[in-house]
């Protein structure tokens, strides 16, 4: 159903709009991705000023309690200004991972660096040969006194050139593909022996390879229990995915609706052939079931709902194509314009192709929705 | 998907399935009740409803409605299509009716509304004209008057149903001169007129569904004019925008799914690389289905708030069908070589057909399900009707 | 490329096509179907002194030597009438299967009856839980003599009812599913305890379950290597059933385009809706190429080539779904009139429903198509 | 698939790959050649099919062709496709030069055609202006004749490799109160004439292969104008019209499957689900280039027959861009996570790229093919000029 927003969920969507319409227009984005670091320091300090680096957090740990509604307001609105900054990674995934599996030690260390701004996350579990499975692991981690020694490489890091601190996956027991003996670690992006090879992305973001050699980590959540961890993970991560991603399918489409009432060819708009009409007929469908499902999945998430993990990978396929749908047809409407790195349109473009590889693509969620369903 | 209902709306909804699974008559329950009913046995369930008095869950109280918000009316509506139980007659209940009681006399609402509820009445309806199709305002089928009443010559087409049908209401044209949408009046006739013939048409599945009606000099009392001559349109577009809180059909889609479950696990062994292929399609229309009904539950929750619904009933209306030929057509891939068999029309225990019984109505429902793109306003036209809508044009 | 048909091949052409038109069309098909028998005797003779069921045997076997070119020529024409007499199951089946298997006595036996038009053959593989696999064979034969009695059943098998024998697949040796183990017999349909069932099939012609019950019947080909032949038997069906569907979309794409023309709505023609125009040029894109693919697949099994069986299921794979989207659209855009049973579009969509189903659908081809290519 | 080819033809396609084999530059041989090559290093095979006279398959004799047979001309279509080679630059020697040796004078003949076919100038095309999209006739560049010169001022864009061009050709407007497609002429102008400035555009996939180019009070001598003033839709439709024999691109097509079978049998566990999903796509697209090329050698032995190929042209810029496109996205998708990287433009060994060096391109050419469907005549309007032809409207 339609969610009725309290009016903290207003006020909170409401800042984000105006903080976003003042400050990160198309134009101050491409600054901040032409620029040295490729993000933005100051922007992310108005996002800690905002208290959107605590929005999801519960109270408890500083945070302020808005939990996954308040992700999918912020990420639906930074979908719709393609924002760059890695909220997705320092907040949803490493914050709540910490949260949820963290000592109170860690909580204590950690979380407050990241409600204030001060400090960057990213996750590493990416490898060479991973594909999408999280248990797909040849780093090694071994025991030494409290802490451990990891050694291995971890590609696609996403945020890395950024990020203070990783979230690092690493096999402490088993084989490789082995879904136990994985585990999570802490590591310091500075630690002594791990390198970064730093890269640009399709969607305008930095990340990076990243070797390890020897490099000391703390463990985050049971030994060998990492896999479930970056499970639950994926699924916050997703929802708040699905949010960004119908920001961007929302602009796409009010673009190309736009755009077909302005542009004119062989004497008339486009917006008057019959063909172009009905393809955009079909983005809107395509946008409001999104959003229908994007709701539901966010709402499911705060219920704590049994069936979540299989509904965030429907959501995600399901969307995902969606997205695909509405992202090939806004450049094909928009003609030349849409191919034109000037132009907003094929960074939305982008942006949805980006969203729809990370932490696996539509079919490869949609088999894992129909596995799930044939296994129970 | 479930609304997170109160606590009142959620005891209305035990009592709607209590009331189902107690009263929905056993003999209704046949391979393809669309089909395979006589007139006295689809009317059952309807009498079951009318003395329940909930025939009528869209009219207002005065007229026999239940008085349900908007909530316990698509809570009802979702149950009963989940249960699969047959849905009182359309043209009866959801679409004359309704122009009765907003638009006829005093006399028409005391004669013909408490039939319609009891099911006394069977109504059919004749919009449709050899060449009509999708543009209702080219109707030709002429009304003449003469004293007191027209006299009726045409041709409609495509009326379901009305082979069981006591009345027919019309459009008919009343000013030859007028523009085509001006001029048509909205006539009720007693198929018992003399005038009135129906034929069949029998349609690619086999079945018997809809009809020709030819009207030759028939003559109708003037009475049954409802408001005024010439107005017809207005009352027409009326009914068709009388939209119903359901078109999607989430019900039958997810009972159907459960049917495609079944007959995959079946008919496929799970070693054959078609049965992966299988899941992934059935998960991709579940996912369709899901998100439909999530849009349903949107629109359904902002309605109850007063907001505008938009041009929602055409989204229904395609994705909904979509889905569900979608779905017919999966089943019918699903049963294999039986796929090639069908079922002779009218059905009869004497006739062989291959096969297990699950397959049996796979072809006639694969072949039926293709009028759904194209009856009750074809897709392309709803499409049409989204792009006015959104575009703005 | 285009295929330059010799005089004797156009000559067939002409002559099939003029004896369709003239004793074929529409209203004649009507009356066949619905006739007690269901099919018509006098055309099926009219076939035979036309030579059209002598044309693909070689002249060593009694045949006018046209081999897969002459059956192309003649099922495209069969499609585009929607004739319902066994060509496919008595010719180009049972006939290639007792020409490539049988012994000589079997060709002298059985090949002049085909040709002259007396006697009427169906093939028999189809069982309960066989789907699309020719090894998946319950019904048994053992031998006796020089003779083999066969018990079982068989469904689904088309054109039974007006059969005089029949081709039955059935175990030999082996477990169910086995590839060995499963032979060819040449059954009376006669038979002592060989039992009928007769039903309709969506496309207007008949078929029946078979249940057999210590049935006689003798080996047609080597024991155990049944699948082979029904293989190289259903590559020869595929070409012809690839002929038949091109005709059929051609047939469609003439239909829907002349109504288009006339038919109006809303004050003008329907062809005049660009929506309508852009699918009918899909529609006419997928004509061109499923000829071309005819085409192909008919040169290519009349050269014999090594790589046939895989083209085979690819091309009744993509012609399949070429064929699907032909008929789905033409129905549609007929509008009513598609779904009537007095008008002929919808049994076009019919028997190409059915061409889908017999021997595999597109789906199990495509995946056909492409294990293929990885065994090699 | 192969045509069925006599003894000489046989024997040609023979030589044609031996050449290729034994000629082909090495150095061409980088990860994406149409946008890491030099201007240099994109000449040199050009060059070297110059001097073999094989560089202008479709020119007549008397210019420079070879007089190939249609066959022939396919035939060597085919094998440098399928080899991979860089086609020679298309604006010059299949373009512009038709123009010029069909419509122009002796001595633009004599001063163009031998340096278009030597490869000493390079030609870029002006006709796409800002607004003008697949609407060519709405050129608005304006040409102002006074004296021996035209003084152009005008802006085009979408000008591919403009930045490496000697000479564009030009639609201009001449007339400006004639109807749009009247009062356009056909001028060629030196890129190095005073006034001409080049503007890159970066497209989405970081490369630059287009530009803007502001033509400001460019003086152009008249001797530049080839035909008749006013003339100029005349030549351009000649030259959109003088299409290729092979626009099917099935040559590079195939080689991209191949690539993408590797790709998959490296990326993708066999006992991965989205194996044998990878494999089943990349079989309907196998079928889909079969078919076409199929298509393609029937139209080709139909042409040699002297049968017109009728709209064959436009379903082969459809099909072979909507082909083209799903392989480039398959790479994309069966890379994985690689396909999350792009490399930086202009190309530098210094730069890391993550991941296989299989999947170092992918993302760039997935995002740069999706201009296929919009550039040359967008797919919308290919499918208006076949229903045009099909529909005969």
């Amino acid at each position: 159903m339609d969610i009725q927003f309290t009016e903290e969920q207003e006020l909170l969507r409401s800042s984000v709009q105006r903080l976003l319409r003042d400050q990160y227009d198309f134009e101050a984005r491409r600054k901040i991705v032409a620029s040295e670091e490729g993000f933005s320091r100051t922007q992310w300090e108005a996002f800690a000023e905002l208290g959107l680096l605590a929005a999801p957090f519960s109270e408890n740990a500083g945070g302020l309690g808005g939990g996954p509604l308040s992700t999918m307001i912020i990420m639906h609105e930074f979908g719709r200004h393609l924002v760059v900054e890695p909220f997705l990674e320092t907040v949803v995934l490493a914050g709540s991972l910490i949260e949820h599996a963290g000592t109170p030690e860690q909580q204590q260390a950690f979380i407050p660096g990241i409600v204030d701004g001060n400090k960057i996350w990213a996750l590493a579990w990416t490898e060479e040969v991973s594909r999408f499975d999280f248990a797909n692991v040849t780093t090694t981690a071994r025991r030494e006194g409290n802490d451990y020694v990891l050694s291995g490489t971890k590609t696609m890091v996403i945020a890395a050139p950024w990020a203070d601190y990783l979230i690092v996956s690493a096999r402490t027991s088993g084989d490789d593909r082995d879904r136990a003996g994985v585990s999570l670690f802490v590591v310091d992006r500075r630690a002594a022996g791990l390198d970064l090879q730093s890269f640009k992305t399709i969607d305008g973001r930095r990340a990076a390879e990243i070797s390890l050699r020897e490099v000391r980590g703390q463990l985050l959540g049971r030994e060998g229990k990492g896999v479930a961890l970056l499970e639950a993970g994926r699924d916050r991560a997703i929802a708040a995915l699905c949010a960004e991603a119908v920001g961007a399918i929302g602009e796409l489409n009010s673009a190309t609706l736009d755009y077909s009432k302005t542009r004119k060819q062989f004497g008339t708009t486009i917006g008057s052939f019959q063909v172009l009409q009905h393809r955009m007929v079909d983005m809107f469908i395509a946008h409001q079931e999104a959003l229908s499902l994007m709701q539901h999945l966010s709402l499911n998430l705060s219920a704590g709902d049994p069936g979540l993990s299989r509904l965030a990978s429907g959501a995600k396929s399901k969307i995902g194509y969606a997205g695909k749908f509405v992202a090939d047809q806004a450049v094909q409407l928009h003609g030349g314009m849409g191919m034109t790195d000037e132009f907003n349109v094929g960074h939305y473009f982008k942006r949805i192709s980006s969203i729809n590889i990370q932490f696996g693509d539509p079919a490869f969620h949609v088999l894992r929705y129909a596995q799930l369903d044939a296994a129970a | 998907m479930e609304l997170a209902l109160s606590p009142e709306d959620a005891a209305f909804r035990d009592e709607v399935r209590a009331f189902i699974r107690d009263h929905y008559p056993e003999e209704m329950r046949v391979p393809n009740p669309e089909t395979d009913l006589t007139k006295e046995q689809s009317l059952l369930w309807h009498r079951i409803l009318y003395k329940k008095g909930w025939i009528a869950p869209l009219w207002p109280k005065e007229y026999g409605g239940p008085g349900w918000s908007i909530t316990q009316r698509f809570i009802f509506e979702q149950e009963t299509s989940r249960a699969g139980t047959l849905p009182p007659l359309a043209f009866s209940v959801t679409m004359v009716g309704p122009v009765i009681y907003t638009f006829g006399n005093e006399a028409q609402k005391k004669k013909f509304l408490p039939r319609i509820l009891s099911g006394e009445d069977w109504w059919c309806q004749g919009y449709s004209e050899p060449g009509s199709g999708s543009d209702l305002a080219t109707v030709r089928t002429k009304a003449v008057r003469e004293g007191d009443h027209y006299i009726v010559n045409g041709h409609k087409t495509w009326t379901t149903l009305a082979q069981h049908a006591d009345w027919i209401f019309c459009l008919v044209r009343t000013d030859p001169n007028a523009k085509p949408q001006s001029g048509i009046s909205f006539l009720l006739i007693d198929m018992k007129s003399p005038g009135v013939t129906v034929r069949p048409i029998i349609t690619i599945d086999g079945s018997h569904e809809v009809n020709d009606i030819f009207l030759e000099n028939v003559r109708v009392p003037v009475e049954n004019l409802v408001g005024e001559e010439n107005k017809g349109w207005t009352y027409a577009k009326f009914l068709l925008g009388n939209e119903r809180t359901s078109m999607a059909g989430i019900g039958r889609s997810t009972r159907y799914i459960q049917k495609l479950k079944r007959i995959v696990k079946a008919e496929i062994p799970a070693d054959d690389p078609a049965h992966l292929e299988f899941l992934r399609d059935i998960a991709r229309i579940e996912l369709d289905v899901l998100a439909l009904e999530a849009t349903e539950l949107r629109v359904v929750a902002q309605m109850a708030r007063g907001i505008d619904p938009g041009p929602a009933a055409s989204l229904f209306k395609i994705r909904g069908t979509e889905i569900f030929q979608d779905i017919t057509e999966l089943i019918h891939r699903a049963i294999g070589n039986y796929g090639l068999a069908i079922r002779e029309h009218p059905v009869s225990a004497n006739r062989f057909m291959p096969g297990p019984e699950h397959a049996h109505t796979a072809s006639e429902k694969y072949l039926n399900s293709r009028k759904l793109s194209i009856y009750g306003g074809s897709n392309e036209i709803q499409r049409n009707i989204i792009a006015k809508a959104v575009l703005g044009l």
